[in-house]
């Protein structure tokens, strides 16, 4: 069950980082309505993360449950990919990466929904709504911020520019992807590339901004090889699991 | 005059007053101030609670969390819509805010120190702030008052979830519940001086009350929160920090020791302990999302005109 | 031993938590001058922590080196100071930090020097020459930005405006401290409380600076009661220690 | 023409070039790249070490790091120095490295993932490193040279440090040596990379070694590097990753497969994994530095004048 517990992992290990980085943001957000969102977006996430984590402890069936994932590994045993543990930076950056992403989620959980694990495809079809929400809600501000003002486009690309290198990984198919997607646990992400490539150039089209130059890929996290960012991610998040073991909260 | 005599007449009558309607200009004044340092109070309330969103023990918590933060949020912002409606605009009142002008609750220039903080904020910040609250959803000005029974929906819950955390820490490990006892002695004097000072040092008080703007004093606001809340200690084993504090049986509650009206006039001042913090937070938001907002209107503006055309 | 143990501990937390501030700079500061001379008293204050913390152990007597206090202690069993624990900020304000508390440093490890505690007296000896020279290159640089440009001569202002309201925390005589110095362990720190005064301001006229309003103070450290920072600090600093629990490094 | 003939005698004969002597315009040229290059490395080198010192896991541990970049931030200085010698001003290399111009070993755009990486950067980066610069302290350039002296002293003591890190973890828990096998893993090709090009690809290799700032083929270190640091692994029970290593008894050295070149030139041309954030983290040092630097000079300007007055 090696291949499921990693999916799982996967997928709990993105929403939970992605949602710890969203919520840095809070009460420091450019406005009110601002913090709301992303706040919104950031309990989309941690949800989702529960339900993967959960279901991964499950499926190792070793006694670890959501919170024994979350709170007790170190960096070399997390899944998530690169993109979600990039540094918020500025708005632009943060939208940057939640616009690359929660296009890509969307369209993966879309998939997912047919998933044969039952759980993936219940938890999919719940996250879905949500995602879909975050895609949007993110391509408004990468075409707001890049047709608004001078500053807000140059940062904008900058944002982009930043977060771009970190695409290819999201489209990965290594060993324990392609078997996943064999067994009808998982999906092949390569099938919808195409898709995210043209839903992402329509968005820049719109944004009046240019997509970055591809560079080498970069990738690593699903396999547990990391950016330096991850582990000053965790120190904070699971300080108090470490600190107190045994306690209960 | 008459339009006094008749605004007077109303409220007495506990009507609501709108925003169309003539009211006082001290009435106006009065209520955007209270209603702006209300709203002001839940988004800088956000930062302390923040502080541990990241560091939260368990995947429930953090949502929870989350969730509350969310809520304060979004009471600033009906609040903030509530202020608006008396003429003022939320730029005008965050800049308020920001130059030391406006005011929030004293209560958010302490620190959280340790998740027990946490609990002890939902439990006797916002138990303290419900005291408050309750009475204004009968408030005599409509939008104020309509914001308020959402408001203090959320604040019951959030009051729970509050004394929830509390008594399990106060049931933990013996770190836990030290962390628990330590968090109550740090909160419970500041949460007594969330309202306000004494009745006799408290002259806008009657004013306040005959507006129907305030519907109990200040003291006998803190005197029920006391009354309320000591047994709750009992019951999961804290002990309030108060050497004075004993049932009277005569007047049906506690006696309690005098607050330091020193400390509270300081962190009034802008002298608490992580005041500057707050602000400081507040400010560069405000100010590192500047580009942010004019991009909005920008793009919004670009986009009607070319609609227009 | 009580009395020693906490003297020896907020001796050695006031010099961790300042080297671990100082050195979050490495690699960052306005030159590489800058960063060698703040590695360096970073590395000065450390090397104080692990004697302070080691003899705080053995007082203890309960089996806990100068690591398990370093590394295994949470914020309401640090001793430090508040002024220690201030972010760096820029450059200004980690300089009126120092300043501010090196100062100090000094005139407390000179003292100490005759501590009836041989090992005080022995670490405030080797000490009290790294901190003189802490001293007075932070004094330099109050007077260099104070008296540079308007820039640095108003973040120079900030900074100090920042820190000032913890200079009465150092000044301090609780039950403890009372105690240590009655017992020739400790000092009475209001005892150069006046010479202390005298320095800052003659520092401060030479920077043509003006003094910081004072405020009521804040206190607290001393009893583990600490700012939000502190937490903030730990975290990464014990996270491998509390990571691998049977590990020795 | 009579100049440059005594010029390549006096390199020949292994005499020192000193800076107020005549040479080749060629000469200085990739001299200053070569020790700005070197400068560069050192004070980016800072970085991927500088991210755990906040998170080592002793106190002797901690001191140790902030020495070694302490140590680093040093050779910079030197190398600053050696390179202001002939004739480019500090300010402008560092203005080169922010541009992109100018280079840093390929090496410090890979992350520091783990505590197990400094024992790794100080085993085999500063390992590699020392293989390339212990022939330099015999360079023809007499700044260059001397700097060399005092930076192989310490990079060996650097790299014994960093062994006895990975020999620690090799010897400690299971997750201890997971984390040492993993460094290894990592480092291990990059670490093959610091020494260049394969030397047919290496065309400026011949001039260098004529003019004696180059003493080995990229090749012959890369060997040589292999050859002491595969022992070193086995003798703490870590495996290279390299499937293809085998002793040869022919050559006297191990075989071991091809480094991966494409990885190389796009990390050359600025695509390593964290490059971007080290460019960034220089580039914001250096202009939030702005002021301090500019203060500084300010100050020491009036003071001269209030002195010469």
């Amino acid at each position: 069950n090696l291949v499921l517990f990693d999916t799982l992992l996967r997928l709990g290990d993105d929403s939970l980082i992605l949602g710890q980085r969203l919520s840095e943001w809070c009460g420091h957000a450019p406005s009110v309505e601002v913090d709301l969102s992303l706040a919104n977006m950031g309990l989309d996430l941690i949800g989702q993360a529960t339900h993967f984590l959960g279901a991964a402890g499950a499926a190792e069936g070793r006694g670890r449950d959501g919170d024994a994932l979350a709170f007790r590994r170190d960096v070399l045993d997390f899944r998530n990919c690169w993109l979600v543990e990039q540094p918020n930076g500025d708005f632009a950056q943060t939208m940057a990466r939640q616009f690359l992403f929660s296009t890509w989620q969307q369209m993966l959980f879309d998939r997912l929904t047919a998933s044969t694990d039952a759980t993936i495809a219940a938890i999919a079809a719940k996250a879905v709504k949500e995602v879909t929400y975050h895609a949007e809600l993110a391509a408004e501000w990468v075409v707001r911020l890049g047709d608004g003002t001078e500053e807000s486009r140059r940062r904008m690309a900058a944002g982009l520019d930043w977060m771009w290198r970190f695409i290819p990984e999201l489209f990965e198919m290594d060993e324990i992807a392609t078997e996943a997607a064999e067994r009808g646990i998982g999906t092949d992400v390569t099938l919808f590339r195409a898709d995210y490539d043209a839903r992402i150039a329509a968005v820049l089209a719109e944004a009046t901004l240019e997509a970055p130059k591809d560079q080498r890929p970069i990738v690593g996290g699903r396999r547990g090889h990391h950016s330096e960012h991850l582990g000053h991610i965790l120190a904070p998040m699971q300080f108090l699991q470490r600190t107190y073991p045994d306690a209960t909260w | 005059p008459d339009k006094l005599a008749a605004f007077e007449a109303r409220v007495a009558a506990d009507e609501f007053i709108e925003p169309k309607d003539w009211m006082p200009e001290a009435y106006r004044r009065t209520l955007t101030r209270q209603i702006s340092q209300h709203a002001h109070s839940e988004i800088v309330g956000m930062l302390p609670e923040g502080n541990w969103i990241t560091r939260a023990p368990s995947l429930r918590r953090k949502a929870i969390l989350l969730a509350k933060v969310q809520d304060e949020a979004g009471h600033g912002l009906y609040l903030y819509s509530a202020a608006e409606t008396l003429g003022t605009s939320r730029e005008e009142m965050i800049e308020a805010l920001h130059s030391g002008k406006a005011k929030y609750s004293t209560i958010f220039n302490y620190p959280t120190l340790t998740w027990a903080d946490i609990g002890a904020i939902g439990w006797l910040v916002d138990g303290a702030a419900i005291m408050n609250q309750v009475p204004l959803q009968r408030t005599s000005y409509g939008p104020y008052a309509r914001a308020m029974v959402r408001v203090c929906k959320e604040e019951s819950f959030h009051q729970r979830q509050g004394y929830e955390i509390m008594m399990h820490l106060a049931a933990g490990t013996p770190a836990q519940k030290r962390m628990a006892q330590d968090a109550l002695d740090r909160w419970w004097w500041p949460s007594l001086m969330m309202f306000g000072p004494t009745d006799d040092n408290s002259p806008n008080t009657a004013q306040s009350m005959r507006w129907r703007i305030k519907r109990d004093t200040n003291d006998e606001l803190r005197q029920k929160f006391v009354d309320i809340t000591v047994p709750q200690a009992d019951a999961i084993g804290l002990s309030v920090p108060d050497p004075e504090l004993r049932w009277n049986e005569d007047k049906g509650g506690y006696d309690f020791g005098p607050v330091d009206w020193e400390e509270f006039y300081a962190v009034v001042r802008g002298e608490g302990p992580v005041a500057k913090e707050r602000m400081k937070a507040r400010r560069e938001a405000w100010e590192e999302g500047a580009w942010v907002r004019e991009a909005a209107a920008a793009y919004a503006e670009k986009h009607a005109a070319r609609r227009a055309a």
